[in-house]
């Protein structure tokens, strides 16, 4: 409770913040408390995966840019109506779902009853794996995973596919001076 | 398993596995050869898929041999057949045609992972189709729209990055959207099964986590769906596409999420639930003649020729969403007939802009002065299809907008047939100006470079036009699978 | 400049322990955390530690970047090709159970094999885009 | 117990909901895009909250077996949410590759500076 606390006072600090590096710090921060909270759910391969890619990659990618471009957001002229409105309703539908939501923590959920059981009973026997997450990622549902795989690789040739070019020239003609320089 | 069995896994991995090896090429024109084989195989297969699924029922496929609802289950039916047909022929069609445009568009060294590009694009479409999973469906959406996004930015103009930017905002707001209503639905079921989904909120009813459920999940697909008022991201992404993206994409991304937003409507939601004591029809209606008229009058005012079409898009989707609304048998025979008929004619129109572009190398009105007297054939491809827009009897567009007029009619509104009339003479204008221009103004480059297209471009958008024609006269085939696919969406509500 | 030579020295120690974690995380996520993505990640921010202290072009020289480009299809091959090698066999696309005679270990081996694939897709992709986005410069 | 989990129930509804909405509002209110992108990955982080809290049992035990545990958290959000991860970043990358092409373009990344930028052909 105390970590969502602070993940909510995160988030206000990131709305206020202009300073765009505080921002993306303040967002690291706010992945390494998600990755607490996800321990205390359980998820504890979840949890890991956020704290490398939230906490440490994202946060690499967006510190380079952000050296690539700069760091402070200029003041915006447009009163913030739609967008509140727009949060508002959204919120609104959130919160009259919710409502109606299981109970939290309670073993006979429908989400328990219906499909995992089987995951749980049967992926030593079928799989030989003991931790279920794994099996079911790989093997269960290894289509999915495919998906992701190809999802991240779509993602690696298209950046590629974007920051080649023009650029590449130029570091071809002098390649030590550009890549030293962005090194630092 | 025998070959056959193993089509439906074969409709997605084949493609996946020429963007994979693609991705390995150096040389564009390898990757071309590679792109073009698949894009060859894919109507085969789905050929047989409709037809198998036409005779016999529902196909359904076990990934990796677990058995749904704990495995993902690939399920081929009449709707998911038809839409998987009209991917893989379009895809087909601009493959031969891409060659020549993607040469004079991408830069040698970039075009072998465009090709990757293209196929992860063309899976992830084919996969949404297909799928009977409901977080697979995100998955492979996902594949789709990164994809999408890269192939948009490769655009010559530098609006295109802004153009991706925008579509990648707005796309990712969509689809986590459509993650919350499945979260949501998944808290209150316990699976992602579509079929089993389907089964355990009939039991549930409409309780309030299906209801929010289903406002995310529309609001999300109507997001990629384009459909307005949410339609700001798709005149730019395709104004500044590449031209091979833009007939693709205009021919086919739009059409999946239409699919998607039948499926959940009426498969899993349920016709009972969405269309008894909701307003969802009411919004679907009021919005759909929004976007026919709204969008066909901004259209009018365009000089960009690729956007006045993107905005036609706009209109052309209230229509399909029109049949949605209608909601009953003749209405949405229009509305998923149009699916195929549109992708027909903004397929061939797009790809003869594509085809002044490569020879002009604008899309802008003025440029296409005269055009008509140097590009016969590809103008009149345009014509073709332009007529098609407006609903000239014995083109595919007439079809959809009898099937719509009829559906209105059947519930007994007269004033919405006159609207349909109404926004098709909207579309007569804009049409009508560029039709005028290209025939009938003096010619304005007057170098001997501006000709006819090559071959290997100029067919398949013949074929398309062919297409428009003949699926205007004999309309068995589309109207009739689309309505065999109707019933069985409308089996819940009688 | 005291203080880059701590870090430098640091870093060459603490490497080797890095890659070893990764290789846990990797063959441990059977049992316990981990698997194919971690493990990438984690060796892609082995990579992306070494450039940030000791350059850009000293870290292209023992992973290059056409290597890390060349990892990323490669990986998503390794895994769909074990789905392709099940359906020769004549199973379903990714059913590993048909892999070897007995359903248990071929599930074992199938999990282990995409693993691999995925690990060589995430960590080439992780590294190919710091490459790309460092190497841009300003 | 029963008042505890109750509280504990909606705190965390209510702290999701406050998370989803300030990231979407980062994302729809703000001209820049790089804190655009930051708001779009508070949106998406929020989500696993919303998947991974009704998968927890109290009492329950991380889903690796074990002959010590009896009552496991469902594995299946994890696995979802793990996806949803890797998607998040690679939609982050692409993001952050297009804003530093477009900052090359157009030497901005405020929205409100390119957009009155006129350029036709």
């Amino acid at each position: 409770m105390v970590l969502l606390t602070l993940m909510a006072a995160i988030t206000v600090g990131v709305v206020r913040l202009r300073n765009l590096f505080g921002v993306v710090i303040l967002g690291g921060i706010y992945s390494f408390l998600m990755a607490s909270v996800l321990i205390v759910l359980d998820a504890v391969d979840v949890a890991m995966t956020e704290a490398s890619v939230g906490a440490g990659i994202a946060t690499v990618l967006m510190l380079t840019v952000l050296y690539l471009t700069k760091s402070r957001e200029s003041q915006s002229p447009h009163t913030p109506m739609l967008p509140l409105f727009v949060a508002m309703i959204t919120a609104g539908v959130l919160v009259y779902g919710s409502e109606g939501l299981p109970p939290f923590g309670a073993a006979d959920n429908p989400i328990h009853k219906r499909v995992a059981p089987r995951y749980l009973e049967k992926s030593v026997e079928e799989t030989g794996v003991p931790n279920v997450v794994t099996s079911v990622l790989a093997s269960y549902r290894g289509y999915d995973t495919l998906g992701e795989t190809v999802v991240v690789f779509t993602a690696g040739i298209g950046v590629l596919l974007l920051l080649r070019g023009r650029r590449r020239r130029k570091k071809k003609e002098k390649p030590a001076a550009t890549k030293g320089e962005a090194a630092k | 398993m025998t070959l056959e069995q193993q089509l439906p896994a074969l409709q997605v991995i084949l493609p996946l596995f020429g963007a994979l090896i693609c991705a390995l090429m150096r040389r564009g024109s390898l990757a071309w050869g590679i792109a073009l084989g698949v894009s060859f195989a894919m109507p085969v297969i789905s050929g047989v898929l409709l037809a198998e699924v036409l005779s016999n029922g529902p196909i359904s496929y076990h990934l990796g041999g677990w058995a749904p609802p704990w495995g993902i289950e690939y399920r081929v039916d009449t709707l998911g057949a038809y839409l998987l047909m009209l991917i893989s022929a379009i895809g087909a069609l601009i493959m031969p045609y891409a060659r020549a445009s993607v040469a004079r568009e991408i830069s040698a060294d970039k075009q072998a992972w465009f090709y990757t590009m293209y196929l992860l694009c063309l899976t992830g479409l084919l996969g949404i189709a297909i799928t009977g999973d409901a977080f697979n469906i995100f998955v492979f959406l996902e594949v789709s729209s990164l994809s999408t996004y890269v192939l948009i930015a490769m655009g010559k103009d530098r609006r295109a990055l802004l153009s991706a930017y925008q579509y990648l905002i707005m796309g990712t707001i969509g689809a986590t959207f459509y993650v919350i209503g499945i979260g949501l639905l998944y808290s209150v079921t316990g699976t992602l099964n579509l079929v089993d989904l389907t089964a355990r909120i009939s039991e549930i009813g409409p309780s309030r986590p299906v209801l929010a459920a289903l406002a995310f999940l529309e609001v999300g697909i109507s997001l990629k769906l384009a459909l307005f008022p949410l339609h700001v991201w798709l005149p730019n992404a395709y104004a500044y596409a590449p031209s091979v993206v833009t007939a693709f994409l205009a021919a086919t991304a739009t059409k999946v999420a239409v699919y998607l937003y039948l499926r959940f409507l009426f498969s899993v939601f349920g016709v009972s639930v969405v269309f008894k004591g909701l307003p969802v029809p009411e919004i679907l209606l009021a919005l759909s003649i929004a976007a026919m008229f709204g969008a066909s009058l901004v259209a009018v005012f365009q000089d960009n020729i690729k956007r006045m079409l993107a905005y036609s898009s706009v209109a052309q989707i209230g229509y399909i969403t029109l049949g949605i609304g209608l909601a009953n048998k003749m209405g949405l025979t229009g509305g998923v007939v149009h699916l195929i008929n549109h992708a027909m004619m903004k397929g061939a129109l797009f790809m003869a802009i594509g085809a002044v572009v490569y020879r002009v190398g604008s899309a802008r009105l003025e440029d296409f002065a005269g055009i008509g007297r140097r590009m016969p054939l590809t103008m009149a491809v345009f014509t073709l299809g332009g007529l098609s827009i407006i609903g000239t009897p014995g083109t595919v567009g007439f079809v959809s907008k009898w099937y719509l007029a009829v559906g209105a009619l059947d519930k007994g509104w007269w004033w919405l047939m006159f609207l349909l009339v109404a926004s098709s003479l909207v579309s007569v204008v804009y049409i009508g100006r560029v039709v005028e221009v290209i025939w009938f103004r003096p010619l304005l480059h007057t170098g001997t470079t501006v000709r006819e297209v090559p071959l290997a471009m100029l067919v398949p958008m013949l074929l398309l036009a062919t297409a428009t024609i003949y699926f205007g006269i004999d309309t068995t085939l589309t109207a009739g699978i689309a309505g065999r696919a109707v019933d069985m969406l409308l089996a819940g509500l009688s | 400049m005291k203080l880059d030579l701590i870090f430098r020295i640091t870093t060459k120690l603490i490497l080797p322990f890095i890659l070893m974690f990764a290789l846990y995380v990797q063959f441990h996520g059977d049992y316990g955390p981990g698997g194919g993505f971690q493990a990438g990640v984690i060796t892609a921010a082995m990579v992306i530690l070494y450039a940030i202290i000791f350059g850009l072009p000293a870290a292209q020289k023992v992973v290059p970047a056409r290597l890390a480009e060349l990892m990323i299809p490669l990986g998503a091959l390794i895994y769909a090709s074990v789905g392709a090698v099940a359906m020769l066999l004549g199973g379903e696309f990714l059913n590993y159970s048909v892999l070897l005679s007995d359903g248990p270990h071929g599930q074992e081996l199938g999990i282990l094999l995409v693993e691999i694939g995925v690990l060589v897709t995430v960590a080439g992709t992780m590294t190919a885009i710091f490459y790309s986005f460092a190497g841009r410069g300003r | 117990m029963a008042v505890f989990s109750e509280i504990v129930s909606h705190y965390n509804h209510w702290i999701t909901i406050f998370l989803m909405v300030s990231g979407l509002y980062i994302v729809v209110a703000r001209g820049n895009m790089v804190k655009k992108l930051v708001g779009l990955s508070l949106f998406q982080t929020s989500v696993y909250l919303l998947y991974l809290s009704p998968g927890k049992i109290l009492g329950g035990t991380p889903p690796i077996l074990d002959p010590n545990f009896a009552v496991y958290s469902n594995p299946l959000p994890h696995v979802l949410m793990l996806t949803a991860i890797v998607v998040g970043v690679a939609t982050l990358a692409l993001g952050l590759a297009l804003v530093v092409r477009i900052n090359e373009e157009y030497g901005t990344i405020e929205e409100d500076e390119i957009f009155p930028v006129k350029d036709d052909e």
